[in-house]
């Protein structure tokens, strides 16, 4: 009889030979368990070490944060619990998991519980598709990107729900700014991760990597630049993080969560560097591929490398302003994507399947685009700058009263 | 130019990766203190002391509290009275120094310790006792004569009543 | 160095300007009637020989049988000041003459001097207490304020 | 068609991460835009006056350093020069160039303080901050060398300083004026080229001259507003005629300025303290002052060139051994009243940037 589906078709994958063992299988007497359970052990088996193994690295990756954000304030960091501070991230877990849960009141219930769990399913779905090594990874969809670009928007409905039912104005003041500034960055994003598109000529990850004879960056550079800002934006990493602002909204949407609600929005938005620079790697920089050093090894390094980057970014700059933000995204990504996807797709048009000499022109060519774009638009916002005029105030008429929207 | 001064920043906060942090881990390593320190072991020298109470008077918030009555060493030249009590709540010190200040006779001096706490207010209390076994370290706050000696008060030596005169 | 006006030198300048306002002066301060005290720092402000633009400090002295308002005044572009003071007889209610009109200035420390004094200033846009709690009883910088028993 | 909002009334309430102190903004939004200010203080409210009119004059000296908590010196200079003006008594030499020295020492710890948590408020996740309190901590090193407390020092006496200056307080003060250029430009290449700096601070909160001028504005904050008023140069106190120095000024009065100039402000305090030190010869540090200084009847009023502004004391005496009347003109309080000339139509980040740029210090403004 046949299975009803057979989730591994690739015959020498590493799941088939797993889907295989528990397939023969059998206990309580019932001789070869039936299919799909075989598959179900099979997949929960490998979906649960890589949820552990990235909950674990994050946990990890914590202590790292905290000690070189510590270094790069001329501090020591976590150093009390175990040696070199180790024991901090479990130390904080525990704390977390022990701490009143406390729900103030006029708060909507079920929707003040349900954001952290929405909250934290977009960060670990990004790690479904993504290719950790030569052939390791969950599921070779052929439409990995589209999944990713439609899981990274998740959040914005778990952080409107914590926004809204937390009850506390500076938390809808941090919903708002949040639901606006993911939105208006997922088209940036898009646009920079077409770009890559049309050169890979496939939707999913694997086939991306491999086609990336020369690591995309190089031919991308005005799409890597866009596409580090939309995913800073999307995961509210520094420049971009007015959601959280602490100077400005206490703790913007989770002021009003504490305990391991308040740890589940924590782990998330310590999970999603992770996922971006996964993300980044596979897109830009050849995924696991590297010569001498096995596959893995490639792709973690290149995720630390630029999860560091990120890290340095959040430990110097200041934060921007909401409407700056927007203005960003719609007046300055924006068209510098569509130009971007204009170039390229010229390009793609010119040499059908370019050769490397081909491959370095079009580099070239990118390069050129990218470093005047970023001048001629830096030239264009420094007078603007300058010639900022002050916001004349506001007549309103009674305070209760209508108000014309400009 | 848009971006040169954000990376300009950001070599800035990466050149500070590679110094030494100026943390100091408190309770292993000290912060040096300064011999003019005020802190609160005070030092306080029955001998010299003659029950004068100026210091009393010239606290702000009148911590200190001394019951004498006469009967001191030599009563004809009504020179010292007896002391019976002499505290100061430094659970209300704001550690000025006015009272080491106001002493005419260079009785009575800060001290160079921190670490005082305790988990009753009342503990906070200095008792006459206390003061008079108290290995005696006396900041050189407004006291030239031990400034003129060099003296350390975290590292050096007691001083005895007689040391410590103009 | 900001040289400091002789009372004399400002007395005669304001006393012909409103006759029947300066009450007395010494080396370096002017007595002034309360009532006119308005007048006066209009004309010590507009008045282009003084042009005293800049409001240092309003204070109130209580000396038991009246309430002294005193105003520092410095004006920036010939660097002199003037000290103007008014002498408010009776405690019950010394009103005078708010100056927000004039300096933007005196406004928080007017509603200070209300709230810890209680000199009441006619013209200000919303004397509040502006350090104590609105139900607080009495003006606690008095000299005869009593503290309400604990 | 006119869409309905409503406008949210919030408590920027005594508890917030950036109100530097207990202090509480009643704030009318619409959206992100401000439509009305109420500042709402007094939570810090000790009563000093009240409390002066019980103390000897030497004793309200540790008062005044518990009024704007960080630059304890200034106030101490601030009070010590109005009672000395009161009672006719003048310091000797040296005395006032200690004072000038430690006066601008205190003046670098604020304007420290003040772009630390300045940047803070940008949201630059408190790296600008710990650089600022790493210099900070250095100085406050060289204050416990010279009085043994390093926040509320009560250094001044009426009529000098209590104590001359240890030998090796000069070893370490020639230190410190080396390595700290190095270190303020280290702050200026981190901060003041960065573009999310300059476009968030420059044209928001702009501070005309005029309404500086009418709302009797001091500091930094006045002369960032292209006045060109500074107590040190008009009304010099001490030996600030002996030393030459400029007063930085901004053009525009909006937050970037006020930022450049306390860091100018920081490079002149360091030329003063050199030419201080240069300038500086042996001889007594404190006139001759009983303990319990008793000034003639009369009121004087002294001020000073403070970090927050001019710093006035207006002090009555009866002839006795406390003042009978202690005024304290507080820069902080009266620079408040501008606060809500320049919010009005501002955003929410703009607020928070506004008010982090105006350094004010809530002991200093409840007093």
């Amino acid at each position: 009889m046949e299975p009803i589906y057979v989730p591994f078709r690739e015959a020498n994958s590493f799941y088939r030979n797993l889907y295989d063992l528990f397939a023969e299988w059998s206990f309580w007497g019932v001789s070869p368990i039936p299919d799909w359970l075989a598959y179900f052990l099979a997949g929960f088996l490998i979906v649960f070490t890589v949820v552990n193994t990235v909950v674990i690295v994050t946990t990890i990756g914590t202590w790292v944060e905290r000690r070189l954000i510590g270094r790069f304030q001329s501090r020591v960091g976590p150093n009390r619990w175990g040696p070199w501070g180790l024991a901090t991230p479990i130390a904080d877990a525990v704390k977390l998991l022990s701490k009143e849960d406390t729900r103030p009141e006029g708060v909507d219930g079920w929707v003040f519980n349900l954001a952290p769990l929405v909250f934290i399913v977009s960060p670990l779905l990004v790690f479904a598709v993504i290719p950790f090594g030569e052939g390791t990874y969950i599921a070779n969809l052929n439409i990995g990107i589209l999944f990713i670009i439609a899981v990274t928007t998740a959040p914005t409905i778990a952080m409107f729900m914590a926004g809204w039912a937390s009850g506390n104005r500076y938390s809808l003041f941090g919903a708002m700014r949040g639901v606006a500034q993911l939105v208006s960055y997922e088209v940036p994003m898009v646009l920079s991760i077409v770009g890559v598109l049309l050169l890979s000529g496939s939707l999913s990850l694997v086939d991306i990597v491999e086609a990336q004879r020369i690591p995309f960056i190089v031919l991308q550079p005005l799409g890597f630049f866009i596409f580090l800002l939309a995913i800073s934006a999307e995961m509210n990493r520094s420049p971009f993080d007015i959601v959280e602002a602490d100077s400005e909204l206490v703790a913007g949407f989770h002021t009003e969560y504490s305990g391991m609600k308040w740890g589940t929005f924590q782990l998330a938005e310590f999970i999603a560097p992770f996922g971006a620079a996964a993300i980044i790697t596979t897109l830009f920089l050849k995924g696991w591929d590297g010569p001498l050093l096995p596959s893995h090894l490639w792709f973690f390094g290149k995720v630390c490398f630029v999860w560091f980057v990120l890290l340095w970014i959040r430990a110097t700059l200041p934060r921007l302003r909401v409407d700056q933000i927007m203005a960003l995204a719609w007046k300055f990504l924006f068209p510098l994507g569509i130009l971007n996807l204009f170039i390229t797709a010229a390009q793609v048009l010119v040499w059908e399947d370019p050769t490397t000499g081909q491959l370095w022109i079009m580099a070239g060519i990118n390069w050129a685009v990218a470093i005047a774009c970023l001048v001629g638009v830096s030239q264009l916002m420094s007078d603007k700058l300058s010639t900022r005029a002050p916001l004349a105030p506001v007549p309103v008429k009674g305070a209760r009263g209508l108000r014309e929207v400009r | 130019m848009y971006g040169l001064g954000i990376a300009k920043g950001l070599s800035v906060t990466f050149r500070n990766l590679f110094r030494k942090p100026s943390t100091i881990q408190y309770p292993e390593e000290a912060v040096p203190q300064a011999p003019r320190f005020r802190g609160e072991e005070f030092a306080w020298y029955e001998e010299r002391c003659t029950g004068c109470a100026s210091c009393a008077k010239f606290c702000p918030l009148g911590i200190i509290k001394i019951v004498t009555h006469p009967g001191g060493i030599d009563v004809q030249e009504g020179q010292s009275y007896a002391i019976d009590v002499f505290d100061i709540d430094l659970g209300r010190c704001m550690f000025c120094g006015l009272c080491v200040e106001a002493c005419p006779y260079d009785a009575l001096f800060m001290g160079s310790g921190f670490e005082r706490s305790t988990y009753r207010r009342d503990d906070l209390v200095i008792p006459i006792d206390e003061l008079r076994q108290a290995e005696k370290h006396p900041s050189t706050w407004f006291r030239p004569q031990l400034e003129a000696k060099e003296y350390r008060p975290q590292t050096g030596q007691p001083l005895s009543w007689e040391e410590v005169g103009r | 160095m900001t040289t400091v006006l002789a009372g004399d030198v400002i007395a005669r300048l304001v006393e012909d300007f409103i006759p029947g306002s300066v009450k007395e002066w010494n080396a370096s301060d002017v007595w002034v009637k309360p009532e006119s005290i308005l007048e006066v720092c209009t004309f010590l402000k507009t008045d282009t020989a003084l042009g005293c633009d800049y409001l240092i400090s309003v204070s109130a002295v209580d000396y038991i049988e009246y309430f002294e308002m005193v105003y520092h005044l410095v004006s920036m572009s010939n660097n002199h000041s003037v000290v103007l003071k008014a002498k408010c007889l009776g405690r019950e209610d010394p009103t005078v003459p708010s100056i927000t009109s004039l300096w933007q200035g005196a406004d928080f420390q007017e509603r200070e001097v209300y709230d810890l004094m209680g000199v009441k200033f006619s013209g200000h846009p919303n004397l509040k207490r502006i350090m104590l709690w609105e139900g607080f009883p009495g003006h606690p910088q008095r000299k005869d304020y009593l503290e309400p028993p604990r | 068609m006119p869409i309905r909002t409503e406008p949210v009334t919030i408590n920027l309430g005594p508890q917030h991460p950036s109100t530097h102190g207990v202090f509480r903004m009643r704030i009318t939004f619409d959206g992100e835009i401000i439509l009305d200010v109420e500042p709402v203080f007094g939570y810090l409210h000790r009563g000093s006056e009240k409390l002066a009119e019980e103390r000897t004059y030497t004793q309200v000296i540790t008062l005044t350093d518990r009024l704007d908590y960080v630059s304890s010196m200034s106030n101490n200079l601030a009070y010590v020069l109005a009672v000395e003006k009161l009672a006719g008594i003048n310091p000797p030499e040296r005395a006032m160039y200690i004072r000038v020295i430690v006066a601008e020492l205190q003046r670098i710890v604020s304007h420290l303080v003040a772009t630390g948590f300045f940047l803070n408020d940008l949201g630059a996740l408190a790296t600008p901050l710990m650089y600022c309190f790493r210099e900070r901590e250095k100085i406050l090193d060289l204050f416990e060398m010279l009085c043994g407390a390093r926040i509320t020092l009560s250094y001044m006496r009426v009529g000098g300083v209590f104590q001359d200056a240890p030998p090796d307080f000069w070893h370490s003060l020639r230190d410190f004026l080396n390595y700290m250029p190095g270190y303020i430009d280290e702050y200026e290449t981190l901060i003041t080229g960065n573009e999310i700096m300059l476009i968030r601070t420059k044209g928001t909160g702009i501070l005309s001259g005029e309404t500086a001028i009418n709302s009797s504005i001091s500091g930094p904050i006045l002369r960032a507003s292209g006045v060109n008023w500074d107590l040190r140069k008009t009304d010099p106190y001490d030996v600030y005629d002996r030393v030459d120095f400029d007063v930085p000024q901004g053009t525009v009065g909006d937050n970037y300025d006020r930022y450049l100039t306390r860091v100018a402000e920081m490079r002149q305090s360091l030329r003063i303290i050199e030419q201080c030190v240069d300038q500086i010869e042996e001889g007594p540090v404190r006139a001759e002052v009983p303990a319990l200084v008793r000034p003639p009847i009369g009121d004087a009023y002294g001020h000073v060139e403070g970090p927050k502004g001019e710093l006035g004391f207006y002090i009555v005496s009866d002839g006795s051994i406390a003042p009978y009347r202690f005024k304290i003109r507080s820069p902080s309080l009266i620079n408040l009243s501008a606060l809500r000339g320049m919010l009005l139509g501002s955003k929410l980040a703009d607020m928070i940037v506004t008010f982090g740029s105006m350094d004010i210090n809530m002991g200093e403004v409840d007093r």
